[in-house]
């Protein structure tokens, strides 16, 4: 570890009193969200403009509030799988994941090893799905919804829709999967699978160069290279995780660093990283991964090996499993960095239900950035931070 | 009945009424048709299909949305200045089809020759960004506001390079009227690889200022949708959005034409009538115009600024002596 | 080599916890399960501490509500009404370690804010305000966060019920 | 709460006008039908997209759907789009925006609630925050089931949508339809939920709501006679404009 410098950097200061800044200046409230075009969802900044600069934002999150972690605590641990899918809407997988193993650490539940191989091909899978659509948002956002960015938008969900075939295919379902149980999951390989995937995922990793190539012209450069700077002590200060956090040049990665499923048995996992912390270092971090979830999916998914693929009894009941009590706290990576799962468990006669049911999410904290990462900026930059952090409201607010 | 209708035809203010008629009938039709084209382009270009289901191949699309738009409730914001709010749409059509007046499609399609063509062309572009900032400060909306000051920014900005730019063809042909422009080029060749190459650059950059002038991506700073919603049309509902919408079409439309006209050698080409050669050439450059717009993203407000002071303006600064100095070696304007 | 490493932080921060935050135990035991129950005081102290040594990427924290719970029989003393509050932090790197302890308080006490020391705690604390109800002491700015700002009540508390309505919209 | 639909019927002035003239009246039945078709077929989208659903949205606008084969872009601006896709879960704090971007729509105009959020709030629908259910702030033309709704069924939830406006237009509009599971409202979707100590006021609140609901089902009012209708002007003066918040919190929209 390099030794810690405690020094705080001199970032703006988010609550700085408008007042204060230039008594002179005529100052423009404006207000981004809750439904713009760019928000990625309903979210709601309040920007202080001296001309287009921003000097003030003042985020307001909340507006997706759907009581999730409350409505966990109704539930049995069985029941719970298919809520925590509408969390981070864009990577379902990775939700029930991070619940389900948080559930088995506390029940005590062993996992497989053919369940845990196809819980990490998912895993990657999702990523590359994830990633995709940022991918397309991202230069929605750049390039306006009747441009360029929109033509990026639309190969890349092409490309996404390839890949919800796929899960369709595995689970029924296209969007929220419900596949994860407590224990392994509940839908085997189907017969064939393997060559789709690879069929899929060969297909996209030959189109990743023509995006490349379409988004990294001069135009794509000037608006990202050196916009949104976030420095190391920054992000971890603000627990920013996942591509924001290796974007600032933090090699940290909850695959490598602390593996869970069978991320220890690949040693050859590459952790993509860049320093300069800009919109362009996230771009780039993000198609790194791009590649290399590609790569490890693809390798996983000749060598799962044969066995059971749910390590409990098969749930008959919604309050089969019954907890001891207790405290876990279990953190993954997803596409937006580490989701944590904080579950406190009752015992005795609450011991079917989570006593409470705490999700970190990564996109919290990477919204919680605005503030110090917009002023200085302008609207259009601002546009092109928010794109670039990857928000997914229903997991800020959930 | 011939004789009297060529009688009449040659009356002049009988002939201007009739092909100004003609030519904002024409150019309307195409432009309705324009919208359609781009969407069906837009779509192949994205790996879908565009309209479809509205009439064969979605040809009637435009029909379509016209008659919607007819319909629509007219809202006007309580806190917008009505006159001008409804003032706006009507001027950026009229100034828009304005400049066909002085497009040369034939000798003979023509609604006005002007013989300062360029001059009335410049001034009418020139006066483009003045309903879009009318509209959007009478809406009484901040992000038109914003949408207005961006506008007017990159308008004037985009004014120098374009009144610069245009003057290498002016110096090289020794006119200002767009149909002796085009005649010359007949006569000499095409600007665009006429001697001594300062038409090609100019080109590049008028080019440039129109796509600016006419808020086309990489451009469309004063409506980025992802930014300011709809920019200056935020609060303009039904057929006063529809004129907003038209006006762009016409502009970006007859910005090609000007370019095919001025740089591309007008109605000259081999084996077929002129107005064909024409046309041929203002859809070519609008289809490139099409595909510039569908593939590339969109530059930041500074960004634009840097582009037009410190390269455009410059790059003309120096084409207009080399051009000139070439000319007067070369015994003056042919 | 991330084993060792991770091996050497649970030691530190065991050795930590118990020489200067009045964990009970030997300085190298193994904490319990459920993570370390802290001091009130310890709190802000504590978290510098880690930051300093390592410890510097804030995770999450968690409130808990703990509803005053009657005794078993009449005559019995009533468990009174408390919350907990648990904090996570991690180390970065190989080896990544997880620390979290656990801070107990009575219905009327505030904990300290981790806002000055580390600036994500901002929102994790606003939340946790708003939606369990305990008062981080010296928060600059603790408003609500998810709820609108003229909600009545913490819907995280489990007193609270799940289907209260708010009219006009439910 | 539910909102009455028989308020929401728009006349556009031309109509008035083409009957103000003697022989005009005629053509009302032409440019009638030429106005459906050309408000069925330009569907132009304001995309409420808060969730999940939002995601299938943009799906369905892409490359393998593409509602631009039925002439429906989406437009940032209310004021420009016919048709509102209420795509997700609405909160309490969403709420009020909804229906504040719904008033600042242009009639004539359309509202698909797309997937189960949306419908009746899906499993969130007895949780404090979420509206039961986006129809108690604004009048729904076509529900979409599922959860999200495929693509597919949302291109088949715009062509229920052109029926329900032919049907409308020729004055053969039937009342709209009521949720079938309404009046289970006060019965909670989580059968666990009962178990907790419940409030009679919650109980009540529900009741109220699913009887207000309800109306149009158990006693349906004779179709009003067209009356003066709000006008242009009228709505105009309810509308307010959406930007220029005065205060940081002012509840703006875009």
């Amino acid at each position: 570890m390099t030794p810690v410098a405690l020094a705080r950097a001199p970032w703006p200061d988010p609550y700085l009193n408008v007042d204060d800044y230039d008594p002179e200046a005529d100052l423009m409230v404006i207000n981004l969200g809750p439904q713009h075009p760019s928000t990625h969802g309903v979210f709601r900044v309040v920007l202080y403009l001296d001309g287009e600069i921003i000097i003030k934002a003042i985020p307001h999150p909340g507006y997706l509030h759907r009581g999730v972690e409350k409505l966990c605590e109704k539930l049995t641990y069985a029941q719970i799988t298919p809520i925590v899918d509408k969390n981070d809407y864009v990577a379902p997988m990775l939700n029930e994941q991070a619940v389900n193993m948080a559930f088995e650490k506390m029940l005590g539940v062993e996992v497989p090893l053919r369940a845990r191989y196809m819980r990490t091909i998912l895993a990657e899978i999702q990523r590359v799905a994830s990633h995709l659509l940022w991918l397309g948002t991202f230069a929605m956002d750049l390039g306006g919804a009747l441009g360029g960015g929109t033509s990026v938008f639309m190969y890349c969900f092409r490309e996404r829709e390839s890949i919800l075939n796929l899960f369709e295919d595995l689970t029924g379902c296209r969007f929220h999967y419900n596949t994860h149980t407590v224990g392994g999951q509940r839908h085997d390989i189907p017969a064939g699978w393997a060559a789709k995937v690879h069929q899929t995922l060969e297909a996209i990793s030959q189109r990743i160069p023509e995006y490349e190539t379409m988004l990294e012209h001069p135009i794509f450069v000037r608006r990202t290279k050196g916009v949104g700077v976030i420095d190391a002590d920054l992000a971890l200060e603000l627990g920013l995780t996942g591509p924001l956090l290796r974007a600032s040049g933090v090699d940290h990665d909850l695959r490598r660093d602390a593996p869970y499923h069978i991320y220890d048995q690949l040693k050859d996992l590459a952790v993509a990283v860049e320093s300069e912390g800009d919109c362009m270092a996230r771009y780039k971090v993000r198609v790194k991964e791009l590649r290399e979830s590609i790569r490890i999916a693809r390798m996983l998914i000749d060598n799962v090996p044969e066995g059971p693929i749910s390590g409990g009894r098969p749930i008959k009941q919604p309050g089969q499993f019954k907890a001891k009590g207790g405290q876990v706290y279990v953190g993954i990576e997803t596409p937006r960095g580490e989701l944590g799962t904080y579950l406190i468990a009752g015992g005795g006669k609450m011991g079917d239900t989570p006593y409470r049911l705490k999700i970190r999410p990564p996109s919290l904290h990477a919204l919680a950035c605005v503030p110090y990462v917009f002023p200085g900026h302008s609207l259009s930059d601002a546009v092109a931070i928010l794109g670039s952090l990857d928000p997914i409201m229903g997991e800020v607010d959930r | 009945m011939t004789d009297t209708l060529e009688e009449l035809m040659l009356n002049p203010v009988i002939r201007a009424l009739f092909w100004g008629l003609v030519m904002v009938t024409a150019v309307m039709t195409v432009t309705a048709w324009t919208t359609w084209f781009e969407r069906k382009f837009a779509g192949r270009m994205q790996s879908r299909m565009g309209p479809t289901l509205v009439g064969p191949a979605g040809l009637l699309q435009p029909l379509a949305d016209a008659a919607k738009l007819l319909q629509k409730e007219d809202l006007i914001p309580d806190s917008a200045d009505r006159f001008l709010f409804n003032l706006a749409p009507i001027l950026t059509v009229g100034f828009a089809l304005g400049v066909a007046a002085v497009v040369p499609f034939t000798p003979d399609i023509l609604a006005a020759d002007l013989d300062v063509g360029v001059l009335w062309l410049l001034a009418l572009s020139g006066l483009m960004v003045f309903p879009t900032w009318l509209g959007s400060w009478a809406s009484n909306n901040k992000y038109s506001l914003i949408s207005a000051m961006r506008a007017v920014a990159q308008g004037i900005s985009y004014e120098v390079p374009m009144v610069l730019a245009i003057m290498v063809p002016v110096i090289m042909t020794g006119t200002l009227s767009l149909s002796d422009i085009v005649a010359d080029q007949v006569k000499n060749g095409w600007l665009i690889y006429r001697m001594p190459f300062t038409g090609f650059f100019a080109f590049l950059v008028f080019f440039l200022a129109g796509l600016a002038e006419a808020n086309r991506i990489p451009f469309d700073i004063p409506e980025a949708e992802s930014e300011l919603v709809a920019g200056p049309t935020t609060e303009y509902t039904g057929m006063k959005f529809g004129l907003f919408y038209m006006a762009e079409y016409i502009h970006t439309l007859l910005s090609s034409a000007i370019c095919a006209a001025v740089f591309f050698g007008g109605w000259d080409g081999p084996f077929a009538p002129g107005l064909h050669w024409m046309l041929a050439k203002s859809v070519l450059l609008f289809v490139f115009l099409t595909w510039v717009r569908w593939s590339f993203l969109r530059f930041r407000s500074d960004q634009l600024m840097d582009i037009c002071w410190k390269y455009a303006v410059p790059a003309t600064l120096a084409l207009i002596p080399i051009t000139a100095l070439y000319t007067v070696w070369h015994g003056g304007a042919r | 080599m991330s084993e060792s490493e991770n091996n050497t932080r649970e030691l530190a921060f065991r050795r930590l916890l118990r020489a200067q935050f009045g964990v009970e135990g030997e300085p190298e035991a193994p904490l319990p399960d459920d993570g370390p129950l802290v001091a009130r005081e310890h709190h802000k102290a504590l978290a510098k501490a880690l930051q300093a040594a390592g410890w510097r990427l804030y995770v999450t924290c968690a409130a808990t509500h703990f509803p005053a719970v009657p005794g078993k029989k009449p005559t019995d003393a009533t468990t009174p009404e408390c919350f907990e509050v648990a904090t996570v932090l991690r180390s970065v790197g190989p080896g990544t370690h997880v620390a979290r302890w656990r801070v107990k308080l009575a219905a009327d006490e505030t904990i300290d804010s981790l806002v000055r020391v580390f600036v994500g705690a901002d929102w994790q604390e606003r939340e946790q305000f708003d939606l369990v109800g305990v008062i981080f002491a010296g928060h600059p700015d603790l408003r609500r966060l998810m709820m609108p700002e003229d909600w009545v009540g913490h819907p995280l508390r489990r007193d609270y019920a799940i289907d209260t309505p708010h009219a006009p919209w439910r | 709460m539910a909102v009455n639909e028989s308020d929401r019927s728009f006349d556009h002035p031309l109509y008035e006008t083409l009957e103000r003239f003697p022989g005009l009246d005629l053509a009302t039945t032409a440019v009638d039908k030429v106005l459906t078709w050309g408000a069925n077929n330009s569907q132009w989208i304001f995309p409420m997209a808060t969730s999940c659903c939002g995601i299938e949205f943009m799906a369905a606008a892409a490359s393998l759907v593409d509602l631009d084969r039925m002439g429906s872009i989406t437009r940032g601006s209310p004021r420009q789009s016919d048709l509102m896709v209420v795509a997700g879960t609405i909160t309490v704090k969403m709420a009020p925006r909804v229906k504040r971007l719904w008033d600042q729509m242009p009639e004539p105009k359309w509202c698909i609630a797309m997937g189960s959020c949306a419908i009746s709030g899906d499993f969130y629908r007895d949780i404090y925050s979420v509206i039961p259910g986006i129809d108690v702030a604004i009048p729904v033309d076509v529900y979409i089931p599922g959860c999200p709704p495929n693509p597919e069924q949302l291109m088949a939830g715009m062509l229920r949508l052109q029926e329900k406006v032919n049907l409308k237009r020729a004055g053969l509009w039937s009342p709209p339809e009521t949720r079938p599971e309404t009046g289970k409202t006060i019965e909670p979707a989580i059968k666990r939920l009962l178990q907790a100590g419940r409030d009679e006021r919650i109980t009540a609140a529900q009741l109220d709501q699913a009887m207000s609901l309800m109306l149009p089902a158990v006693d349906l009012p004779p179709r009003p006679e067209p009356e003066p209708e709000p006008t242009a002007e009228a709505d105009a003066g309810t509308t307010e404009a959406p930007a220029a918040p005065a205060t940081p919190d002012g509840g703006h929209h875009e």
